[in-house]
């Protein structure tokens, strides 16, 4: 039944006991700092939620044994519609594309989640987990809309990207994972080697609205 | 800049996240080494290019990364019809016209 | 100076909040709610600039973007200059800076006038065609001097201190024009509930109701601007932008609009604002209300400061309070232009006459008239204008009925202003942007918008309705429309009441004809900015330039910064006229993006400087600048090229780099280098596929380098792919490879092999990849991790997992330098930690860092190619000599099989890839150069094929070098000669690529 | 034909220019020619110049369906080279230079050929090594071409940014001196004279809707106009179409038709006299004598025959112009246009015989046609007046993509490191 023969799991995290620096790929940037000597108030928060656990699930969503599976190890069901997501407690699961899905959670959690999903999910899968690629930033505020209008040209308007749904779509010269997590709040999933050049474009972007940096 | 819907992510999305690939229903032959450096040759290379109905294969590379085939009019660029990998045209062109 | 021009009282400008302004040196006033134009003409400026081509001085026409004279240099610094900026469209700011852009000394004073007027007989158009070519090599020459005149405005010189935004919009309805009809439609709309985006180009909503004295609703037609503006300003999802000029129609109703923020207010925008915004607009349905533009008539010497449209001196009259003259004649082919008439005598100065090229006009406008006691003189047509600098008089002369020739005598009468109205075009440019040709409409005498595939309606003028009642109608039903194919409600708007009168059919005629032939009359300008004649364009005509486009390009109408605007329609009536033909015989009018110019910095956005491109980092980036490293562009990465030390140059550092490397240990940042996760049964069935090697065997724990070639059979990548677990690989790509080798994968699996059962995940980012490599790299391994790294429990090419400094890492035993290495990855999130342990601990060891110039030499000592730099998409694995890495064997014929079996790839004598030692060892050829196998052959010489790689090896002492050498696998010991540009010809002797330990042992320790 | 000079023009300037000849005739076609050149843009209008000039074949029509010298003759950006890396291609171009110096006196028409060098910048150590392979081999084909450094290209263009903090500083460029630009309709206008002066039909407004094949051998073709025209030769020369007219001989070419947009700023003074290429941040640019900047990218990636493509390639190709000259940010881009180029696999034209007997093309130059025309139409009449490839010609037959020898411009096109 188990999976793990035919795939190598391993857990990337080092116990707490080692005593190991981890580093979020903004991390350089030393947004604590920023935070303090940076404005209090402004239209566009900023938030870098760095070292979460990032798997990605990808199986056949017409395969309802695969599915139910996965939906008993997640506690959740898998989002099936396009460009939906759902959550639960700390995870949240969001529809990529027919056949994959991204799964957040704490990063200590994501070896726990992955062994789960090879003991009690078999068949034809793949979960990769990719925490140490990606990064999430939190943008909030009156006007986030408005400077993300400048970076992607998906309709943000309410009526058309109501919260929850996700999409994966160009981000000014890169790429990102624009989930709305309420009116006036997103969270982008980007890659951890484009973290830097969409931070620099996002503090330009949004200086005319003031840049709250959160850290 | 093309409007063009994603039969995956089920909405209308900007060019710029999508790749073109190219003439759709090109087939790997199932026997290559079969083949004469003629048949090779156009199926690497040769191609209709048509003035008119072009039904090509383009990939959602930014979004879901799902190829997907496309009948656009190369001329009025008009969309007729996007359909999945494996799915036929229901959109074709009237046959000889070349205008 | 005093604005002597300017009325007392009228006009949308605020008298309380005068502003100075600076043209040609001269200090000016004017007023808040002026335009440039406005304010030159209230100080009585009669000449804006020279003409292009004759120096002939120009006055201003219009008051819009039609405007092709008036354009200007504008800027009180280097840095904030804007070249050839239209008067007519340039708000009025205190400390405005503007010139003229040509005319030296002055423009008063023009020296290449007197050029102009002598020379001028002999520049018909295309004269350049004919002359200048002898003798050939006096070309340059002549081209200096013509392109001494080249050019209106000037660039900066230094840098743009400006920014710009750029925006993506989404709407149900864009509406183009807020006149009558655009305000309507967007009302209409609005109430419906849709999403709306109302742009017009100028400073204040209201399009043709600012210029006139039109009343609405009894009031002036203001109020109800003011009323309709205010309610669309309150609906949540209607947006208004006013200064923002629609210029690109492109398909699928994506359309761009040029927004200024800021030029109204000063040449440099005020801190922390975009100068301009470009919206980029995604629309479901278009409303084009763009209005109509009046024709100016075409009659001899209509450049001279002082001729004017008609509608734009009403314009200047009732918007900006302003006369530009004081005895006016009026000449018109309709009853439009006699309200410019009663505007000017309104306005208290002298109207001498209206000529109207009509036999017998009848009606209210000609009741009037003669109520005011106007001289009109029906029947006849202003044949020439007297005055160079300034309009002096004019020649009246009585036409035949049909307009085509002068059949009275001629009268002179003195003026200084001449207002014609040769009827109307409507503004169809956008119409046309995606293929859409116009049609010509005899009714209107002009085109109207063709039949279109996208979601396109028209409303008011350019639709042929030059009614204000008629665009408000309209206007309503094409936003009833617009929600009608949304599926929205049509909600019904009360129509504010107007005041037509009923207007005479007009005559169609738009060049008047002169007592002498058109060759030989003063010249009459159909385009003034390109300086194009009527003359001129019979001329194209006679010499076989039909088509329109043909007598275009030859005469350059059309081609100006206001693209004809005024002067084609007059044109082609003139070409057809010329050819016996009907004008839509001549052709059709063809329009392109951009309506009016756009700054070219606020097409780039932000995308400029830093963020013009991204820079892609590894986890241990910041480790690599705090250490002195160089970089190299990879792609977007940016890769280290290598470690200098204080005092070394290039070569030495890369010298201590590869000697460290050999003799203890290097270490490299390996983390671009592109990995893409496989799971599935059929995984390996898949990589048999895509690579030409075999891959049924490889054991889990086992690493194997592959080829991957195109169904071509030439080689465009290649890695190591590891077997993680039975149904679990992971590969990696070069580091520029790794996107479109996912695409790739991707692409085979979606539309060849969907049956085989596996998934790609790309995992670059994820890992951190450290090599290090050497003969300490062992013991500096053991002192970071418990486990067994002894070449008997951990070989060549396997991998392994253990913790490296703490951290779970998968360590492979692979190498790309020939030494005994290490290649770490761990989560990113941990990569500098360890790659600082790494050091801590390595220090005894002399651990070296080393970049990407340091990595090429060392592999080039082992003959391991570089896919993009050894290849170049001409190579197949046996042109390489890596027919070792080609499975004929296996079942499925994989990617590149047939191909590098064709004809051409089998052929003998192919360039291959070999191993050069330069005869002289310390002679390093350079990276390109071309070998010969006879080096006294004559130019051309036949070459032989290309050096790829060439280093100097620090640890052979001798320099070595890779290439193509035409059928090299079998020359071995052979010559060839490198013939470089400082004329030194490079012996050197193909070998084998391997230099360094060819039985490969260094590695296996 | 009417001797064009700067006498003629103050001669005629004395009879107000009522006297001048029409630069071609219109003339009523015969049933039969011994050529007939289908399209009647630059290479097509060379093509029938030379046949008539130097092969002595006069009875030839050319058949355009719109205007003389419309299609890509008339949207590109003028751009003249000669320093490709493969002796094939390098040998073609080269070949058209030389015709490029001394075209004006042969057409005794100004085509404005004004050599005043391309460079082509490289931004990263592969663009380098390229380059340096480039022009190695260019000298030793005997094409002039050199290696700057960055110094060197700043004297060159001093109002580029060449300094090194750029996102992808100018490492370096080629430098080819008697590369350069020309008038463009110019040259299709002086072919166009110069071919009726020797008696070729020039036919314009007329379409070619199909082609007249008798058991494997073309004989004629079929216009909308004139019926059907008669010929023991057919060339087809129609850059954009091709794959249109390959439809009616029933065959298919190794083409994509795609949009390749250009644009070009307002007249400014003069600030730019050479021609500045660079492929890797993907833009070009000259400035005209009229003062325009004439700006040029890539194609579209779809297939099209709109004459127009989409608009993030203005955006990406006026990136690149501001990013190599910051200085232009407050120019304004007044126009843009879109031609249609076939492209081949490997960036090289087809100059060859077809499936259908004394059927010939010549098309396939994608993005680079113009430079060719005087070379194209040489070999290509020389071509068709022998029934048989020219050895300039030979090595672009389109059964290069059955046998595989690619002549693959791309050059280095393959990935680094």
């Amino acid at each position: 039944m188990s999976d793990t023969k035919n795939v190598a799991i391993m857990n990337q995290v080092p116990d707490a006991a080692a005593g190991v620096r981890a580093e979020s790929p903004l991390h350089h940037a030393d947004l604590g700092t920023v935070a303090q000597k940076g404005l209090k108030s402004g239209g566009v928060h900023f938030r870098e939620m760095g070292l979460l656990g990032h798997l990605t699930l990808r199986c056949d969503p017409k395969n309802a044994d695969l599915i139910a599976a996965a939906a008993g190890v997640l506690g959740v069901e898998l989002p099936l519609k396009p460009l939906t997501s759902v959550e639960s407690g700390s995870t949240i699961v969001r529809w990529i594309s027919p056949d994959e899905w991204l799964i957040t959670v704490p990063n200590d959690q994501s070896f726990d989640l992955e062994s789960r999903f090879r003991a009690e999910m078999s068949g034809h899968y793949s979960l990769v987990n990719g925490s140490g690629g990606m990064t999430l930033f939190k943008l909030s505020g009156d006007r986030v809309v408005d400077m993300l209008k400048k970076a992607t040209p998906v309709d943000l308007h309410d009526s058309e990207f109501p919260v929850g749904k996700v999409v994966s779509t160009v981000f000014a010269k890169s790429g990102a994972i624009i989930r709305r997590t309420g009116a006036t709040e997103f969270e982008l999933v980007v890659r951890r080697s484009f973290a830097d050049y969409l931070w620099l474009w996002i503090q330009s972007a949004s200086q005319e609205f003031g840049l709250v940096v959160e850290a | 800049m093309l409007h063009i819907y994603c039969p995956h992510c089920c909405e209308y999305r900007e060019e710029e996240e999508f790749h073109v690939k190219g003439q759709a229903h090109l087939a790997r032959p199932l026997d290559p080494d079969a083949c004469s450096d003629k048949e090779w040759g156009e199926y690497l290379y040769f191609r209709k290019n048509p003035r008119g109905l072009h039904h090509e294969l383009w990939v959602h590379a930014a979004g879901c990364r799902k190829f997907f085939n496309v009948t656009r009019d190369t001329v009025s660029y008009e969309i007729k019809e996007v359909y999945l990998v494996g799915e036929k045209p229901s959109v074709v062109a009237h046959s000889g016209s070349a205008k | 100076m005093t604005q002597k021009n300017r009325l007392q009282t009228g006009g949308r400008i605020n008298r309380s909040k005068p502003l100075s302004f600076v043209y040609n040196g001269k200090q000016f006033k004017g007023f808040e709610g002026d335009t440039l134009a406005s304010a030159m003409l209230a100080n009585g400026i009669d000449v804006i600039g020279r003409s292009f081509k004759y120096s002939r001085p120009r006055g201003i026409v219009a008051a819009g973007a039609e405007e092709p004279n008036a354009v200007m240099q504008l800027g009180a610094t280097e840095a904030t200059q804007v070249p050839n900026v239209r008067a007519t469209q340039q708000e009025l700011f205190e400390g405005l800076v503007s010139g003229a852009t040509n005319g030296w000394p002055s423009v008063d004073n023009d020296l290449m006038g007197i050029v102009g007027k002598v020379g001028g007989k002999m520049m018909p158009p295309g004269f350049y065609y004919k002359t200048f070519m002898y003798p050939q090599s006096m070309w340059e020459t002549y081209e200096k001097f013509i392109r001494k005149a080249a050019g209106l405005g000037s660039s900066p010189l230094e840098n743009d201190p400006d920014s710009y935004e750029k925006i993506n919009q989404h709407c149900d309805v864009l509406v183009v024009g807020a006149g009558p009809a655009g305000l309507a439609a967007a009302l209409t709309a609005g109430r419906a509930g849709a999403r709306v985006i109302l742009a017009d180009e100028q400073s204040e909503f209201g399009g043709s109701l600012l210029g006139t004295r039109e009343t609405l609703n009894g009031e002036e037609a203001a109020r109800w601007v003011a009323d309709v503006t205010a309610e669309l300003a309150g609906m949540k999802d209607v947006m208004l932008l006013p200064r923002s000029t629609v210029n690109g129609y492109h398909d699928h109703n994506f359309l761009t609009i040029h927004q200024r923020n800021t030029d109204h207010i000063a040449d440099k925008a005020p801190a922390g604002q975009a100068r301009q915004t470009l919206h980029r607009v995604r629309a479901k349905w278009v409303v084009l209300a763009t209005g109509a533009h009046e024709r100016p008539l075409v009659y001899g010497n209509n450049d001279v400061p002082g001729c004017m449209i008609a509608s734009a001196v009403s314009t200047y009259i009732n918007r900006y309070g302003v006369v530009p003259g004081n005895e006016l004649v009026v000449m018109t082919t309709n009853d439009g232009a006699y309200q410019t008439a009663f505007d000017w005598q309104d306005a208290g100065r002298k109207v001498v006459a209206i000529v109207d090229t009509r036999q017998n006009p009848q009606g209210a406008q000609v009741a009037e008239a003669s109520k005011r006691g106007i001289q009109l003189i029906k029947g006849s047509g202003i044949i020439d204008v007297a005055g160079s600098k300034r309009v002096t008089g004019v020649s009246i002369a009585a036409l035949s009925a049909d307009g085509s020739a002068v059949n009275g005598s001629v009268t002179k009468l003195s003026a200084d202003t001449v207002a014609t109205s040769g009827g109307w075009s409507p503004v169809i440019h956008l119409a046309g942007h995606t293929g859409s040709r116009p049609v010509w409409d005899e009714k209107v005498a002009g085109f109207l918008p063709g039949p279109t595939v996208e979601k396109r309606l028209i409303a008011g003028a350019i639709a042929g309705d030059f009614t204000t009642a008629g665009a408000l109608a309209q206007g309503a039903e094409a936003g009833r429309k617009a929600c009608a194919e949304l599926g929205m409600d049509q909600p019904i708007i009360e129509l504010p009441t107007t005041q037509e009168r009923v207007e005479h059919p007009a005559m169609t005629l738009f060049h008047i004809p002169h007592v002498k032939k058109t060759s030989e009359a003063p010249k009459q300008f159909v385009d003034y900015q390109n300086d194009v004649t009527a003359a001129g364009i019979e001329l194209a005509c006679r010499e076989g330039f039909e088509s329109i486009e043909h007598v275009k390009r030859y005469t350059a109408l059309g081609f100006g910064t206001d693209q004809g605007k005024l002067g084609n329609i007059a044109g082609m009536a003139i070409a057809a006229k010329a050819t016996g033909r009907t004008i839509p015989e001549t052709g059709t009018t063809i329009f392109r993006p951009n309506y009016t110019p756009v700054t070219f910095g606020a097409l780039v956005g932000r995308d400029r400087g830093e963020l013009f491109d991204p820079k892609r980092y590894t986890a241990m980036h910041k480790w690599h600048v705090e250490n002195g490293a160089l970089f190299e562009d990879v792609g977007q990465w940016k890769r280290p090229w290598y470690f200098p030390k204080a005092g070394e140059t290039m070569q030495q550092s890369l010298d201590r780099e590869c000697k460290a490397t050999r003799e203890s240990v290097g270490i490299l940042d390996a983390s671009t280098l592109g990995k893409i996760d496989i799971q599935g049964k059929d995984a390996r069935e898949f990589l048999g596929r895509v690579y030409t090697n075999a891959w049924a065997k490889l054991a889990v724990g086992k690493c194997r380098y592959g080829l991957m070639c195109g169904e071509d059979g030439m080689v465009f990548d290649d890695g190591v792919t590891s077997c993680l677990g039975e149904n679990h690989f992971i590969m990696t790509t070069t580091s520029g490879g790794a996107a479109r080798v996912y695409e790739w994968l991707e692409l085979y699996h979606q539309t060849e092999w969907p049956e085989l059962e596996v998934y790609f995940n790309t995992v670059t980012d994820h890992w951190s990849t450290m090599t290090i490599s050497g003969p300490n790299s062992r013991k500096l391994l053991e002192e970071l991790t418990d486990a067994d790294v002894s070449n008997e429990n951990f070989g060549y090419m396997d991998w392994r997992e253990m913790k490296v400094a703490g951290v779970p890492a998968r360590v492979f035993r692979i190498s790309f330098t020939g030494e005994l290495s290490f290649e770490i990855n761990v989560q990113a999130n941990f990569g500098l930690h360890v790659w600082e342990k790494l050091f801590e601990k390595g220090a005894k060891y002399n651990l070296t860092p080393y970049g990407t110039e340091t990595m090429h030499i060392l592999r080039a000592e082992k003959g391991f190619i570089i896919a993009g730099q050894d290849t170049d998409g001409s190579v197949h694995p046996y042109d390489l000599g890596m027919g070792w890495a080609v499975s004929q064997q296996k079942p499925f014929s994989f990617i590149g099989k047939r191909g590098m079996a064709r004809e051409d790839c089998v052929r003998d004598n192919r360039k291959q890839l070999v191993g050069l030692k330069t005869t002289d060892p310390s002679v390093v050829l350079p990276e390109g150069a071309q070998g010969v196998f006879d080096p006294k052959a004559p130019i051309p010489m036949p070459m032989v094929g290309h050096i790829t790689s060439s280093y100097w090896s620090a640890n052979l002492g001798h320099s070595i070098a890779m290439g193509l050498v035409k059928g090299g696998l079998d020359r071995m010991g052979e010559k060839v000669y490198y013939p470089l540009a400082d004329g030194r010809v490079v012996e050197a002797e193909i070998c084998s690529p391997i230099f360094l330990d060819p039985k490969g042992e260094r590695q296996n320790v | 034909m009417q001797h064009y000079s700067g006498f003629g023009l103050i001669k005629h300037s004395l009879s107000h220019h009522e006297n001048w000849q029409r630069a071609w005739r219109n003339p009523t076609p015969k049933k039969k020619y011994d050529v007939i050149v289908i399209g009647g843009g630059g290479h097509g209008l060379a093509t029938a110049y030379y046949l008539a000039k130097e092969f002595g074949v006069t009875n030839v029509a050319v058949i355009e369906k719109g205007y003389l010298g419309g299609g890509n003759t008339a949207r590109n950006t003028t751009i003249v080279r000669s320093n490709y890396l493969w002796d094939e291609a390098a040998h073609l171009y080269e070949h058209a230079m030389k015709l490029w110096e001394g075209l004006s006196q042969d057409l005794n028409y100004n085509v404005m050929f004004s050599q005043r060098g391309v460079l082509n910048l490289g931004h990263t150590l592969q663009d380098m090594r390229d380059i340096q392979r480039r022009v190695n081999a260019n000298r030793l084909n005997g094409i002039d071409g050199e290696v700057l450094d960055t110094k060197q290209v700043q004297e060159l263009v001093p109002h580029m940014d060449c300094s090194a903090n750029t996102r992808y500083p100018v490492l370096g460029a080629s430098w080819q001196p008697r590369a350069g630009v020309a008038r463009h309709d110019a040259v299709a206008w002086g072919y166009a004279r110069g071919a009726d002066a020797h008696g070729v039909d020039l036919l314009q407004q007329t379409e070619v809707t199909d082609l007249i094949i008798e058991d494997g051998t073309i004989v004629g073709v079929k216009t909308n106009r004139y019926g059907d025209i008669m010929a023991d030769r057919v060339g087809a020369v129609v850059a954009g179409n091709s794959s249109v007219v390959a439809k009616m001989g029933g065959f298919e070419l190794p083409l994509e038709s795609h949009p390749l947009q250009a644009l070009v700023s307002e007249p400014i003074k003069p600030i730019l006299d050479t021609v500045v290429m660079s492929n890797h941040v993907h833009g070009y640019v000259s400035q005209s004598d009229k003062g325009d900047l004439v700006i040029g990218a890539g194609i579209d990636g779809y297939n099209g025959y709109g004459q127009r493509g989409s608009f993030p390639t203005i955006e990406h190709t006026l990136q690149a112009i501001v990013e190599l000259f910051p200085i232009f940010s407050r120019v304004r881009m007044n126009r843009q246009w879109g031609g249609i180029v076939d492209t081949c696999p490997d960036a090289c034209p087809i100059l060859s015989e077809t499936p259908v007997k004394n059927l010939y093309f010549n098309c396939g130059w994608g993005t680079g046609g113009f430079k060719a025309t005087p070379g194209s139409g040489h070999v290509f009449a020389a071509s068709l007046a022998k029934g048989e490839m020219h050895p300039l010609a030979k090595p672009f037959s389109m059964f290069r993509f059955h046998n595989g020898a690619l002549v693959d411009e791309h050059g280095a096109a393959g990935v680094a490191h």
